[in-house]
This record gives C-alpha cells, structure tokens and sequence, in this order.
C-alpha cells in the first residue's frame, strides 16, 4: 500500500478518466510533473468540482484530452492561461458542468445507482451543451415537472492530497468530504499525504470519523507539502507568490515550457 | 478620527448590500468576494441586539460550519436553509441572464472565463440572490449574454424558488422584476445620473421620473463598519481590509 | 440550544413525521417516556434504516399511526412485541422498505431533489406495497432497463443521541454519518446528548470532521446515558438484560402496560 | 488435545461456508451472524499466506471499516466492492426467494418477522449471495414465500450482477442454477440421506444419484479453527465463541 509516487504513476495510462479535487481541498501537486513526465495523452480529467494549477499544467503539457468542471482558474492568481489558450484554439474538449452536478454525478456513482435527479439547470447552456444528461418530467409530480439527469461518473483513478495516512492505508480526510465520494466512485485512488502515522487511524472513534478507509485506498505515497503550492486545510496555507510566478510565466506557451523546465518543483522537500 | 471621514464609496456599497439582506438568516458568500461578505457582517452587527444572522464564507476557516465537503452549500441550498447569494458574472443581461463562462462563440470563446460553478444551480434555489458586480459598463451590462450560465427568469412549470432581487453594481442599484421581466432603477450612487447609468449600459431597464441616490451609511452605521466589521473581515480579507484603511486614512488626510 | 427534553418534546405535534436512527446509532431513549407521557397520536415513524425498542414502546403507548422501515427487532433481545402485536391486529400501518431505500429518500431530501434511483427491489413484494415508488426505464440505457425511484424523505423532526454537543449546538456524530443525512432532511432536529464540552467542536480539524453542525440541529438536552438501554457507540455497550426484561414482559399488552408504569426509566442517572 | 477431537457439527459447517468463499476478496456479514462470521474468518486464515480476505462485520467496532455510516454497506455493494453476503430468511422456497417479513397473508402477517432489512437489494448487486438458514423444515423451506422480500432471479433486462449462489442449511448444502431455476443438492451433512432432505423440503430440488457427505474439516483446518479463529471470533461474539468452546470440551470427554 505505501509506495512512492513514481510507482503509482507507473499504473496511470493513456485514455483514463482521473479525477482531482478542487484547490483547497487537497491537490496532489506531487502528482502533476511525473505525469507529465510519463508522456501520458488523451487524459479526461474530472474537476471536483472545479479545477486549477494541476489541470493547467497537465494541460499545457499536452497530456489531456478533456476537461470536465465547474470552472478552471488559479484564484487569487487569476485565470488559469494553458487552460483558456487550449479552449480558445479547441485543443481540448471542455465540458462544462455546474458544482452540484459533479457532486451528483460521483454521488450516483456511489450509491450503484445509474443517475441522480438535480434542479437547476433548466434553460442554461450549460444543459444545452450536455446530451450526456437528460431531461425527464418528474414521475412524482402531478403536472409536468422538468428534472435533469446526472449520469453516474465513475473516474478510472481518483487522486488527492491529504494530512496523514496509517500503515494499514487508512486515509484521514478530515472534514474534506467530497474526497470520500471521489474515491467511492473511481476504481482506482491513489493518495500523497503529509505523514504516515503508526497508530491505526480506525482504532480511535475520533480520528475514524475523519477517515478514508483502505478498502477504497490503491496506493498511497509519503509526500511532506506534497500540495506545494497549494495548502493543505488546517496544516498549510497556499504558496500565493508561486502561484503568481507561475500565472505570469504560463501566459504564453514558451512562457509555461520554459516555467515547466526549471527547478520549480521543491525537490529539496520531497526528497 | 475615522468615524469622522465622509463615506467611501465602498463603504455605500456595504451599506446597500446589508440593506439587501434585511431579515436574512442565512447568507452564504463565495471565496473571493470580500464586499459581499462585509455587507453580510454589517447585517450581522445591524441586527445582533435581536437575533443571529448566520454567515458562511466559502474557503474560509473562521466561518466555515460545513462539514461534509464542497458540496454541502449546495445541498444546504437545496433544502431551504440559504436565504441569500451574491452572484458575478462577466456578463449580465436586461433578462438578469448571467453568463461566467466566456465571451463569443462557444466553447471556442473569444475570452474564456473560469466557468459557471455553482450558479445552474443556485440561482434557482436560493430566494434572494443579488447580482453583484462593481464594473458597470456596456461590455459587462449587455443585452444578450452569449453563454447562459444560469438564466434570471423560468417558465412557469419549472421548479425555481429561488432567483435574482436586485443588481448593485460600482454606479447603481436595480431591482428585479421577474414578472416583467426586466430591471427596475432603484437609485444611483454617488456622481451618477440617469444618463450615466443609461451609458453605461447596454440593456434598457425602468427607472422612476426621479432617480434617487443611494443613501450613505448613517453615523452609527459607519461606526460599526470601521469598527467591528472591519476587524472581523480582517480575519478572512486581509489585502482588502488593508486597503480600506489606507484609504480611509488616505480620505482624512485629504479632508 | 441547550434546553430539556421535556421542553423539546413540548415542541412535537400529533401526527409528526418523526425520523429515529437504529438502535446502534444512538437512540434518544430519553425522550421515549416524556412523548408517551405528552400523550402523542397518529406519529408516522421512519426506521432510520431500521427500528427497535422506542418504536415498539411508542407502538405500545398508542402514539403511533404508522411505522415506514426495513425491520424492527429488538435484536438479541428478540422480536418487537407491540409492533408485531399492532401489524398482526392491523393497529398501524406498516410501511416495509429495505435500508437502503431509506438512506435514499433521505439522500434525495438533503440535495434538494424529489427522488433517488435505486437498483434492486424489482419483482419483490417490497416494491409491489409501495405505490408511492414509481418504477421508469433508465432513460441512458439502451434499451428497456426498470429503475425504481424512490422519493425524498423529508421528515418533519429526526432525534437522536450523541455523544457529546458543545454550546453553540454543534453535535457531535463521528462516524456514524447516517444522523446527518437524517438531520438534513428534517425540518427539525433535536438531540440528547451524553455530555456538554466547553470548546468549540468546530474549532478543532480533528474534532470537526464528526460534527453535525449547529445549522441542523434545533435544540439540544444533556442527557448523560441518554441512550439507555441501548448502548452509544465507542462509549458504552447497550444493558441487554434491560432489553430482554422489556421483551418478556412486553409480551402482552398487559404486560406492557404495567412495566411502562413501572420505575425502569434510570430517573436517578437522569436527574 | 481440542483439536484431536471430531469436527463439531458446526466445524463442519463453517468449513462449508470457508469453501464457498473461495477466492471472494471482501465479505461481510450481519450484526448477529456468528457461523457466516467464522466461516470468513477461517477463510482469512487458510488464505493468509497468500493474500488478504477483507471481513466487514456489521456492528462490529474491531471489524468495521467503514465510516460512513450504515449506508456505506449498500453504497459499497452498489460500487462492486463485497463479493459475497450472507442471508438467512423465515422462508425459503425453490426459486430461492426469500421472505424476512411474515407468514400469512400481508400486511395482517400471521406471524410479523422484523422486516427486509436490505435484502431487497443486496441480493441483486452482491455477486456471491449464500443463503444460510440452520433450521431445516418444511416450515422455513417452503414451496412457495408467502411475501418476496428479494426474488431469486429476475428477468433478462432487470439489473442483477448478484444473486444465491448456495444454500446451507444444518442438514444440507445446495448449490442454485438461476438458469433453470433452482437447487440441486450438493451433499449431506453426516447423518443425513436424500430421503431425510426431502422429508424435510418443501421444494422440489436436483440431485447426483449418489448424494456426498459434506466434508468434514481435515486436521489442519480443525487446527486453524479452533485456534486463531475461534480467538478472533470471541471478540464479537463471546457467547457463541463460549458455546464452542463448551460443546468441544464435553466432547472431549465423551470420547
């Protein structure tokens, strides 16, 4: 169960579905430059429910195919460039989706059920731009009674950050409660966290309501900061001046190459 | 000293904003939108004599009472228990259409934006929620959005309890009309006219024969801004907190 | 927040729809006795997902119109005397489901959408006594594939017992999630609780990932073995002596009667 | 000296319930299921060396994995993730229906058992159902249930990757083809023949013309069993890990 990062991105293939978390709950940066550096293509990434500096960059590297999510953006840093450049010259496929959607599709996922009904939606584009969902009256209503339909999403691999991890892969996720319906829903999800701890994480009541449990773990990686630069709730906070560089450095293509090629990547703390 | 100085106008703004949340008892704001979060903290500070105004900040430590992930404003949404909104947009229509994911055709959008996030959803559940976007201008106020994020107004057999009430922008407050549909002019602030207001843009919208202006915070009302809103939204807002005390200091020296 | 269960129950109203979790969850036996005592009819109960002995004591009492669960047992303890009593005279009205129809109405009701699919339940007689589940063709599936859909459960109060709620009204849960589903599908919530803390429960990464925010919860009562018989999770084990006195002598009404008007409510812990 | 003793009717049939569990990667069984419960966990044991057999125990506090509440269990299911599940049932019939809510006719049962639980639904998504039931009689193996709490097949466009696989009853174990269906008799357990199962089944069922004996446990599972998973199984339930322990004890004795 515990391993490093490159063995776990060794399992990743071309083609597959991965999902990631938005930026304050728990992005696996560590991820991000061994998967680039893989070569892997044609990933269809799943933002939940919204993405940022991973996406931009998985981006830029060529290595995606599609996106879908709520929103893609650096925050406080701006727009997210190789993600608005590659739309604007239709390189990816963006599939636009609304927070809760994301939400439904997972939790349909997790409960083996096939779809999930969600208000909203009606007479938006973003529905318009979506015949993967459908539109049915609501069977309970006495009169028509538009409802969408979310089809189940079921990732390949889910992957995220967290603060700790026990030796027998149990995960602590906190509060951070999208991250249990991710891996619920994806076949695969492949965790870096800051510290592994000795003590068996479901033994305490306390800490097991928090927890993740290994039965949903494939892989899990030792990686301090592996966030960087993003924070990690309660632990650390974001690295906005990084988030910054990179925002100013990725506006053009060079820009991001040259950004990508450079040291940027905290070796010194992952060692 | 601080209390003396003449309103800023961000300062109107916060005062309309805590306006619009008159009887409130739950408003919920984005991550970033720290004059919303200020209006919803004078509401909390107005109103603390008689009852408890709850405030969720998104991303946010100190009020964040969620403890089922991101997606639990949106259930929290979906079942009653969020009274109030505030909601962009980098286009807004005389429809109160908002559209937050790109300019020209889609998806190959001249300008992209970051996406709709939760706005498909809810803007149709939550009852009050206020458009606001300080830009005023005829390439943010359009008459047609090109993307509809979430649409102002349903057709009668669609479920929508929620919807806009007003947009307060950097010159002027409206109202929503959804019945029309159409905004109405409630006042301009401080230094703008009808014709400026109409200028500026680009959708038509009714206003009364005389425009009024949007007041200013009272004294007492200002006293609390400078006071214990200010404080509190230093916690979360730090760059805008600052920035508000420089300019007020900025404004005293001036005076 | 903090109040009494006598003024919580004050709060109750005749035919209420009450949810009640089962019976290792935390069940707020405490308020058994003062809702009998209040003279309560015509509850429609829902066994979240399955009921025990506050049902079939609220069964006995006469405050019970209709019960909507997926059993209802006293465990070790047996059989549920009054409720298999009432189905058999046709007293209540039983509304069989299975448990994860339950968590489903509820899951509906806390994302605000009007039903749930749900896999299973075809061709059994489950589904064939509910004319309020509607059975449609999967709308993504190719061809004909019958999903049943199970409508959002929105009780007008849930209660239970936790251990510990601190005194801004923040309950804590831990890993027992289904309260909160529970709780966000009420319209109100009231909980006994073990005992008061000081702290914030929210203040605190690790604690807060158990809570059950303030937000959902309309009023609290401390109630040091609130749960009583029943044990609470992670705390103390149920007193299956308690129950087995109950089964035998609730085995007749009579029966029943006289050990509710005996003293066997732990007064003295209470107090 | 326990192990020299002969299987216990119960060795035997835990053995039986380890055999079934071949090569499942994650079990669970109920709150009150104690044989299920040991016959995983002997599972575990002879599988040790090899690979991990997952064992989740509903209402277990040293066998529960989950943390999600008492959901988790069928959203588990739902996902794919338990190969196999136990279920008993107050009737039983030949198309391996089953009925946990009553005799008679329904809602006014004759006799009220507690009611489906999630047998509606776990019978159709867990792949490796088995059907156990100790007590063996016309009464409980009916022709036909007086009310389906979960059918044993469904038609060809009903969603139904689980299903029985086998019943084990204290007389007897059967293997179910869905295809036909029904029960074929696998084998007997000692002291049982072909006329003494059909004395006491209300169905009509398959056999081999010669019908085996269930095998009892060799000495390197009686080994494992009345070690390590009779040490395991007293954590959850003492009291029948007590009996077991009482009932080798007098049959040392008797020997």
């Amino acid at each position: 169960m515990l391993t490093n990062v490159d063995s776990l991105v060794d399992r990743l293939r071309d083609g597959m579905r991965i999902a990631v978390p938005v930026d304050y709950a728990g992005v696996a940066m560590a991820f991000t430059r061994p998967m680039i550096a893989r070569g892997l293509r044609d990933l269809d990434l799943v933002c939940v429910p919204t993405g940022g500096l991973q996406v931009d960059q998985l981006i830029g590297a060529g290595c995606v195919r599609s996106v879908e999510t709520s929103a893609v953006s650096l925050g406080e840093a701006g727009g997210a460039p190789r993600f608005n450049a590659a739309v604007k010259e239709g390189r990816i496929r963006v599939i636009d989706a609304t927070c809760p959607a994301v939400h439904a599709g997972l939790i349909a996922a997790q409960k083996g059920s096939p779809f999930f009904p969600m208000r909203g939606l009606i007479g938006t584009d973003v529905l318009r731009n979506r015949p993967d969902w459908k539109v049915i009256d609501n069977p309970f209503a006495d009169q028509g009674d538009p409802v969408v339909l979310i089809p189940a999403i079921k990732p390949d691999v889910a992957i995220f950050h967290a603060p700790m991890a026990d030796r027998a892969g149990n995960v602590w996720i906190g509060r951070r409660r999208e991250l249990a319906p991710m891996a619920y829903a994806a076949t695969d999800t492949y965790v870096t966290v800051d510290r592994i701890v000795d003590d068996n994480l479901l033994a305490d009541e306390t800490t097991a309501a928090g927890v993740l449990p290994a039965l949903y773990v494939s892989g899990i990686a030792h990686v301090p900061q592996g966030a960087w630069p993003y924070g990690l709730w309660g632990v650390y906070p974001a690295d906005t001046d990084a988030l910054k560089r990179y925002a100013a450095a990725a506006r053009t293509q060079e820009g991001f190459d040259a950004y990508m090629a450079a040291t940027e990547t905290r070796k010194e703390v992952r060692a | 000293m601080m209390s003396d100085a003449p309103a800023l106008p961000s300062e109107t703004l916060i005062t309309a904003i805590a306006a619009l949340l008159a009887d409130v008892r739950h408003v919920a704001v984005g991550a970033s939108s720290p004059m919303p979060a200020a209006g919803a903290m004078l509401r909390q500070a107005l109103d603390e004599q008689t009852r408890h105004v709850r405030l969720s900040i998104l991303g946010s430590v100190a009020h964040n009472f969620f403890t089922n992930g991101s997606g639990e404003l949106f259930d929290c949404a979906g079942q009653g228990r969020i009274d109030a909104f505030f909601l962009g947009g980098g286009q807004i229509d005389g429809q109160a259409n908002v559209n937050l994911v790109g300019a020209g055709d889609y998806p190959q959008s001249k300008v992209r934006w970051p996406g709709s996030f939760g706005s498909a959803y809810l803007y149709f559940v939550v009852p009050r929620v206020i458009l606001f976007r300080e830009e005023h201008s005829p390439r943010v106020m359009v008459e047609q959005v090109d993307f509809i994020s979430a649409p102002g107004v349903s057709p009668p057999d669609v479920y929508r309890p929620g919807g806009p009430v007003a947009l307060l922008t950097g010159k002027a407050l409206f109202s929503f009309d959804k019945t029309r549909p159409g905004f109405t002019l409630v006042s301009v602030h401080p230094g703008e006219t009808l014709e400026t207001i109409r200028d500026a843009t680009g959708f038509d919208f009714d206003h009364p024969d005389v425009v009024p202006q949007t007041p200013a915070p009272d004294a007492a009302t200002l006293a609390l801004l400078r006071g214990p809103v200010l404080d509190k939204l230093q916690e979360t807002y730090p760059a805008f907190a600052e920035n508000w005390r420089r300019d007020l200091a900025a404004q005293t020296q001036h005076c």
